[in-house]
């Protein structure tokens, strides 16, 4: 008996929190819509690519690009003692997916890293360290865009391209060739 | 025989209009030209005496090469072999003979395609003696009553096809039968049939016997030709197809006992007699084994498209228990989906009819269930067979057949969910044409129809 | 530090249309900029005497902040200038409320009490491994 | 010595166009391209691929599990089906050739279905150990059953049970869990194709099919590590590695190795500033993808025995001191010791930048006393000082156009495994013919037996024996020579010879850039020290044949040298990475970087200059070493001009500009000179040619960094086993001596 009457109570709780985590997103007779912003608009792409309001008008700069690098905090020794290595990352041998290859990264020469003695907690000198983790680049142009505008020396590694050559089946039993495969 | 089991395959090609486009062409180079059409026949059988090819199909005479010239055998072998390639391929063509180890594929044609230019590469014959098929005993009873047909159809199909040799992949079980062939064989060296020069024409034709180990899938043709190359009997991959790369690397044709052994008497009796049996496209005499709960199970010969009914009824004794208590048949051997009872009664034994009602006629062998049996068990007893039978080599089968015998036994002692009967359904669907050979299908099959028909 | 990014392998010149932040044009920004100069300048001596700086000269002192604007001098970008400019008001806050206290100008404009990192190789090859 | 940049650089550029107008030649002759169309975008594609290679033309990756590009065909995972029109089934696609405007659908729901159903088949066996298991993370079947696996198992576990696997025992590297495996066979047909030993294969059927060794036993092979990366599950996984990190932890550093001399290309596995493990890096001219067994599992080499912290030696003990006392002592050393009285001595294992600083700085001290360990004959064809004398020429690739190969007094299968692997790949898939004089061993492939000794090398001049003819009739024969039976007295007279030999194959060439002549050199350092003008031999050393007063051993470790030879008043410097046969003698311990600790450029025998890449800092208080060296040089008064690595790499180029022309291979051009150098003698040379590297256990500890690894030595022990196992049956390979 009150087994059944505390799941029945459950099933009306449930349903009541249900009631109201719906009325946010659906309109339910119980729960009346309440506009906290009687102005609310929805709005159109357009309104996103040329938002209303006062227009400013542009103004023409001529000089060095990237020149906020100059005020982006960044210790010197992060920008101008780093080297950069744009590559395309080598197929992992573990796998046989060739999608990871298909994009560009950037890796920074390494920094200082050390272990903590007590916990053995790893840490680094290079706060950048994470950067061939992070980010990809969908082509070297890009990749190398980035490097210059963080003002990095860069090298490119053209990536070794995989060659495919013709294989047939047949081969495995070809009658003259060393192909021919003796166990399975 | 497990080369049944391309019947499958073939049963699939002909839903698409594949073969039927291959036999038609067939009959339209092949048969006669259309102004003197003879008027169809309308029943079939029961064969005449004097048409039956195998005279010594229950061994009351004797095998060796005495009794087999007796019986006509080896009879004008020279002159055959000297009309040359062309005439014994047109014979072929104009009997309509159809493989006769399951596929049913044109064996006219299928010899046909070994007149490649030679390319330093030797041809050889292979015949697939490899009998595993649950219900099937028909090419034992050639190989140990009539073991000289097989041989001298080695030479002439050999022949046709420019083989060097032939090669006779036999069954490891078959012990006695592998002593009889290599008996007749060696007579056969003997009388100078076989051998350098063979019956005087200067045709060059080894026949080898190699017994297999015990593998049903070495049926399938390709694992087969592993098999024989001494390798784990796991079929290859199609394309390349054994008429380009087959045993040793070498163009090869990989023919049924039954196929190879018809072969001397339809040249000796002439294509159009053989293609006087039966229905169009589905010519000639073809051996049936009828076992299961019959009065009287037995192997004979009997005309093509003669029917189901027919068939069990004169020859065996009937269904035991009377017609009425038949439950179903499997008319073709296990690798064909069984045929419920409704369907027994009108059903003719051909490859057209069968597949028409979505079935084979696979080796013939006619499996008849009464109704004291237990469907489900013996589709569980099947699943089991495949499941010991699959190679492993591809994934579907080998996890497919393992699970689904799971199932079934289930099903068998009641441990399984009414929603199971679906899932298996589908398991099977996966399996079904995902695999290299089609021991997969023939795994599925059974238990698609049984789980649409009986569960 | 001007010459320093010039010579950098990535830095390009360029012409381009860009929305501005507070000034319109080169000329606009540079009034800001000497604007809280100036205002600087004048501050500097009340810094220097309510921190305690005095035993730095004050001309030193004058000059330490001239360095700093000195600094950017490069720059023309006047949406960057904008920033350095906010950026110098804030400052100029941070003196007057004195949340800067004179350790934070020793340490800033004298870097008084930041060893310098090791320049030549022996150094740093002594110091640590980079 | 030095070379003249300007004269090499106009000789490469030659070169290079003469090869590219070639391969032009060949790419016209090729045959028609057929039309296919991967999901309605056309590709044109040779004839005789499969699907699949069309649609990786495209870059569209099927899934699959036992296709794999450097292996055979198996065709028996079923997962690359696809749709294709005008077939009712699905088709395998990585054993289908492309057939002319066929229409392939890689993503149409008949061949999603397909692939749904094989992963579900591939899971109902399949453990759930993905939390526990080391592929976890970088596993295909992981990965493709995000993409194609239900999200729950439709198998009745609690009645109709998993397959359970006995686990094998494949020896110290390769852990198996054999419940895991799908088999795809991939290793098997890696043991079988590439590797050469038949050791792995296939016992049961159906469901109770396994994959193993059929008997207990050691999978004795020296590339047995790369199955681990082949197994596109976790059932073959690294023993040594087993439960250290997963994939996703550690971070990779391109490098290469230095284990042989091929400079392999690898991917260093680190974590917490500790390597964890070495995986290969795809290069098709290098390594394919490939490494030895050395290069994977040496990483726990590079923890052992290493030298911390800078030592002097007081009173016959040897005392930790810090780097100012070390390399003050050791300049005040430089300083006082007049220039003929020192000398230098660098290892295998040392990188260029290295080589050239200590180069740099004895001669600022006047000194030219600098000698490599690994000896190379001086005095013929040029010795050292042209470049085609000691570099393999015709290239690794350069086996796989080769239709002849000679292997002289070499075995690549222990001396570079995956060279061996390349010409046994050329042996199978080029029929490339082999023949061999040296020490008759198993290289996996069958070869003519020419000779155990060096005077096979006259009758094979003389054109006699069956080889000879091959050798004659090639079209591109290639003679490799091992670097190791080029030390000793006999080495140049052979060198001559081989280059008699060479020079007759080659005069009957068509193609003038195909140069016959090769060295295998056995260390990674070797190239790049006689490129930029060590002596290639300590004989001068020996038996205080100079009064050397300060010697300076930089990696040094083969004790090439030892006190006896030089005498006890010698003031030996030692520097390196590890505490080997060079630390054991030395009077000053100076803390070096192993190849995974530094940026640094190597060459490997073919001339191709590498860069490595520092994964993890060198330990306690070691520095890498041309910094120790340019910091020692400020201290003995003479500083070095480049003090960071930009600077350094100008100065390697200054040097010889192909160092840091990374990843290219500089190509020789002196042939005619070398030859008109070679004295030319009529006697035979008399020497057993017998490799140093004979079997497997031979193989595994031959530098500092290999025998401070316990893995390496448990392999040892694992392969001596193997050999004494008198159950076991060598594979019988085709290596009948040629009729004479």
């Amino acid at each position: 008996m009150l087994r059944t009457t505390s799941k029945l109570a459950h099933r009306a709780l449930t349903a009541s929190v249900q009631a109201r985590a719906f009325s946010k997103d659906f309109h339910d007779e119980m729960a009346p819509i309440v506009r906290n912003r009687p102005d609310a608009a929805k709005k159109s792409l357009e309104d996103f690519v040329n938002p209303p309001g006062p227009k400013v008008e542009s103004i023409t700069l001529s000089g060095i690009r990237d020149e906020v690098m100059d005020i982006a905090g960044i210790p010197e020794e992060h920008v101008i003692q780093r080297r950069a290595r744009v590559f395309r990352p080598a197929r992992e041998a573990t796998q046989t997916a060739w999608n990871n290859t298909k994009l560009w990264k950037i890796e920074l020469d390494n920094r200082e890293r050390w272990d903590n003695p007590l916990m053995g907690w790893s840490s680094t000198g290079d706060p950048l360290s994470n950067i061939s983790m992070q980010l990809d680049f969908a082509s070297k142009e890009d990749a190398i865009r980035f490097c210059v505008k963080n003002r990095w020396e860069y090298e490119v590694e053209e990536p070794k391209e995989r060659q495919i050559k013709a294989k047939a089946y047949g081969a495995n039993f070809s009658w003259n060739k060393r192909t021919r495969v003796g166990t399975k | 025989m497990a080369s049944s089991l391309t019947g499958l395959g073939g049963r699939l090609a002909v839903k698409s209009g594949y073969l039927h486009s291959l036999s038609r062409g067939f009959a339209a180079t092949a048969g006669a030209p259309a102004p003197e059409k003879k008027p169809e026949k309308t029943t079939y059988g029961p064969l005449k005496d004097q048409d039956r090819i195998f005279t010594n199909l229950y061994g009351r005479h004797d095998y060796r090469i005495k009794g087999a010239m007796s019986r006509g055998d080896w009879y004008k072998t020279k002159e055959i072999i000297l009309k040359g390639s062309e005439w014994i391929l047109k014979e072929m063509s104009a009997s309509g003979l159809r493989g006769r180890g399951g596929a049913g594929f044109p064996s006219g044609m299928k010899w046909g395609f070994m007149n490649k230019p030679f390319d330093g590469r030797p041809k050889y014959l292979v015949v697939n003696a490899d009998e595993g098929e649950p219900g099937t005993c028909k090419d034992r009873e050639i190989m140990r009553h009539d073991p000289h047909k097989l041989i001298e159809g080695c030479l002439i199909a050999g022949v046709a096809m420019g083989a060097r040799a032939a090669y006779i992949y036999i069954r490891g079980e078959f012990y006695n039968e592998a002593v009889c062939l290599q008996e007749a064989i060696h007579e056969a060296y003997q009388a100078g049939y076989l051998g350098k020069d063979c019956c005087g024409t200067g045709y060059n034709f080894d026949v080898f016997v190699h017994r297999g180990a015990g593998a049903y899938i070495c049926g399938e043709e390709t694992a087969l030709i592993e098999s024989l190359e001494g390798k784990q009997g796991k079929p290859r991959l199609k394309p390349p197809f054994p008429a380009d790369i087959g045993v040793f690397g070498c163009p090869t044709t990989v023919a049924n006992v039954e196929t190879v052994a018809v072969a001397p008497t339809i040249c000796r009796r002439g294509g159009a007699w053989f293609a006087s049996f039966g229905r169009e496209r589905n010519r000639g005499t073809k051996l049936f084994c009828i076992s299961g709960h019959v009065n009287n199970p037995c192997t004979v010969e009997e005309e093509m498209s003669v029917p189901l009914k027919d068939l069990i009824e004169r020859h065996c004794g009937g269904v035991i228990g009377g017609w009425d208590n038949l439950q179903a048949i499997i008319p073709g051997g296990s690798s064909v989906p069984l045929l419920p009872r409704s369907i027994c009664d009108t059903v003719l034994m051909d490859f057209d009819s069968l597949v028409a009602v979505q079935s084979g006629l696979g080796t013939a062998a006619v499996i008849v269930m009464n109704k004291q049996v237990d469907i489900v068990k013996c589709i569980a007893r099947l699943a089991l067979f495949y499941k010991h039978e699959s190679c492993g080599q591809c994934t579907p089968c080998r996890e497919g057949c393992s699970w689904l015998n799971k199932m079934m036994w289930r099903f068998v002692d009641g441990k399984a969910r009414p929603s199971e009967i679906d899932m298996i359904w589908e398991l099977s669907k996966q399996i079904e044409g995902h695999t290299i050979c089609a021991l997969g299908d023939a795994a599925a099959w059974p238990i698609q129809v049984s789980a649409s028909f009986y569960f | 530090m001007a010459t320093k990014a010039l010579s950098r392998v990535g830095v390009e010149l360029t012409k381009r249309e860009v929305v501005p932040v507070v000034s319109k044009n080169p000329k606009e920004a540079r009034k800001n900029v000497i604007k809280i100069y100036k205002e600087f300048q004048r501050y500097v001596p009340t810094i220097w005497w309510e921190q305690e700086l005095r035993d730095i000269p004050l001309p030193q002192f004058r000059l330490a902040i001239k360095n700093q604007f000195m600094k950017n001098a490069h720059l023309t970008d006047t949406r960057v200038v904008d920033r350095l400019v906010e950026q110098a008001k804030l400052d100029m806050v941070n003196f007057r409320m004195a949340y800067y206290n004179d350790v934070h100008v020793r340490n800033f404009l004298f870097r008084e009490n930041i060893d310098p990192k090791p320049a030549d190789f022996l150094s740093r090859f002594f110091a640590g491994k980079d | 010595m030095y070379r003249v940049p300007q004269l090499t650089r106009l000789a490469t550029t030659g070169a290079r166009i003469v090869t590219s107008s070639a391969r032009g030649q060949q790419t016209a002759a090729a045959p028609e391209k057929i039309e296919v169309f991967i999901d309605g975008k056309k590709v044109l594609v040779e004839p005789g691929m499969t699907i699949l290679q069309a649609c990786a033309l495209v870059g569209v990756d099927i899934p699959r599990f036992c296709y794999h590009d450097r292996l055979s065909i198996a065709g028996n995972c079923r997962m690359c089906l696809v749709e294709v029109e005008k077939s009712i089934k699905p088709v395998a696609s990585c054993a289908m050739p492309v057939m002319k405007g066929m229409r392939v659908k890689t993503d149409s729901p008949l061949t999603k279905k397909a692939r749904e159903g094989v992963m579900e088949f591939l899971l109902v066996n399949h453990p759930l150990d993905c939390p526990i298991c080391d592929q976890g993370g970088e596993c295909d079947l992981q990965d493709q059953s995000m993409g194609f696996g239900s999200d729950r198992g439709r198998h009745q576990n609690q009645y109709d049970g998993k397959r359970a696997v006995e686990d094998k025992n494949m020896g110290p590297l390769v852990k198996t869990s054999m419940n895991r495996c799908i088999q795809c066979t991939r290793c098997i047909r890696f043991a079988n194709e590439v590797a050469g030993v038949p050791d792995l294969g296939s016992t049961g059927r159906g469901n109770d099919m396994q994959i193993g060794t059929y008997v207990d036993k050691f999978f004795a092979s020296e590339l047995s590590g790369n199955v681990i990366d082949l197994c596109p599950v976790g059932a073959l996984t690294n023993k040594p590695y087993s439960f250290m990190a997963r994939p996703w932890e550690t971070r990779k550093t391109e490098s290469v190795d230095v284990m042989d001399a091929l400079g392999s290309n690898i991917v260093i596995s680190h974590r917490t500033g500790e390597v964890m493990r070495i995986i290969p890096r795809m290069n098709d001219d290098v390594n394919e993808e490939w490494i030895s067994d050395k290069t994977r599992f040496v990483t726990d080499g590079l923890k052992r025995q290493r030298l911390l912290a800078p030592m002097i030696k007081e009173g016959g003990q040897l005392k930790q001191v810090d780097w100012e006392e070390a390399l003050y002592v050791v300049a005040r050393k430089l300083r006082q010791t007049p220039a003929d009285q020192i000398a230098g001595v660098a290892g295998g294992l040392v990188d260029t930048e290295a080589l050239v600083a200590l180069k740099d700085l004895l001669n600022r001290f006047n000194c030219e006393n600098l000698y490599t360990e690994e000896s190379f004959p001086t005095v013929n064809g040029g010795g050292i000082d042209l470049r085609t004398n000691y570099i393999m020429n015709d290239r690794i690739m350069g086996v796989e156009d080769s239709d002849a190969l000679l292997l002289i007094g070499t075995n690549p299968r222990y001396e570079a495994p995956v060279f061996n692997a390349r010409i046994r790949k050329s042996f199978i898939h080029y029929n490339l013919d082999v023949g061999l004089i040296g020490s008759p061993v198993d290289l996996t492939y069958d070869y003519d037996h020419v000779g155990t000794n060096a005077k096979a090398l006259d009758d094979l001049l003389a054109g006699k024996g069956s080889f000879a003819e091959k050798l004659k009739s090639a079209k591109k024969p290639m003679v490799v020579v091992g670097a190791g039976v080029l030390q000793g007295p006999q080495g140049a007279a052979l060198l001559a010879k081989v280059h008699q030999l060479a020079d007759q194959l080659r005069s009957k060439q068509s193609d003038k850039s195909w140069k016959v002549v090769n060295v295998l050199q056995r260390v990674a350092g070797q190239v790049a020290a006689l490129d930029i003008g060590y002596k290639p031999s300590v004989e001068a050393l020996r038996d205080g044949k100079k009064s050397i007063k300060l010697l300076f051993l930089l990696g040094a470790d083969e004790a090439s040298v030892s006190r006896r030879d030089i005498g006890s008043d010698t003031f030996v410097v030692y520097q390196g990475h590890h505490g080997d046969a060079g630390a054991e003698i030395a009077d000053v311990i100076l803390p070096g970087a192993a190849y995974t600790e530094k940026e640094s450029t190597y060459v490997n025998t073919e001339g191709r200059s590498q860069k490595t890449l520092p994964a993890v800092q060198p330990p306690g208080l070691a520095r890498v070493d041309w910094k120790i060296l340019r910091a020692l040089s400020e201290i003995a008064g003479k500083a070095l001009p480049y003090s960071s690595i930009q600077e350094m790499r100008q100065r390697l180029a200054q040097v010889a500009p192909h160092l840091t022309r990374y990843g290219e291979v500089q190509e020789a051009n002196y042939l005619k000179q070398s030859m008109e150098l070679t004295e030319k003698s009529s006697s035979a040379v008399n020497a057993e040619l017998k490799p140093a590297q004979l079997e497997l256990a031979d193989f595994y500890m031959t530098n500092s960094i290999t025998r401070a690894s316990p893995t390496m030595a448990e392999c040892v022990r694992a392969a001596r086993k193997h050999q004494q196992n008198p159950h076991i049956e060598q594979p019988k390979r085709h290596t009948a001596a040629s009729a004479m």
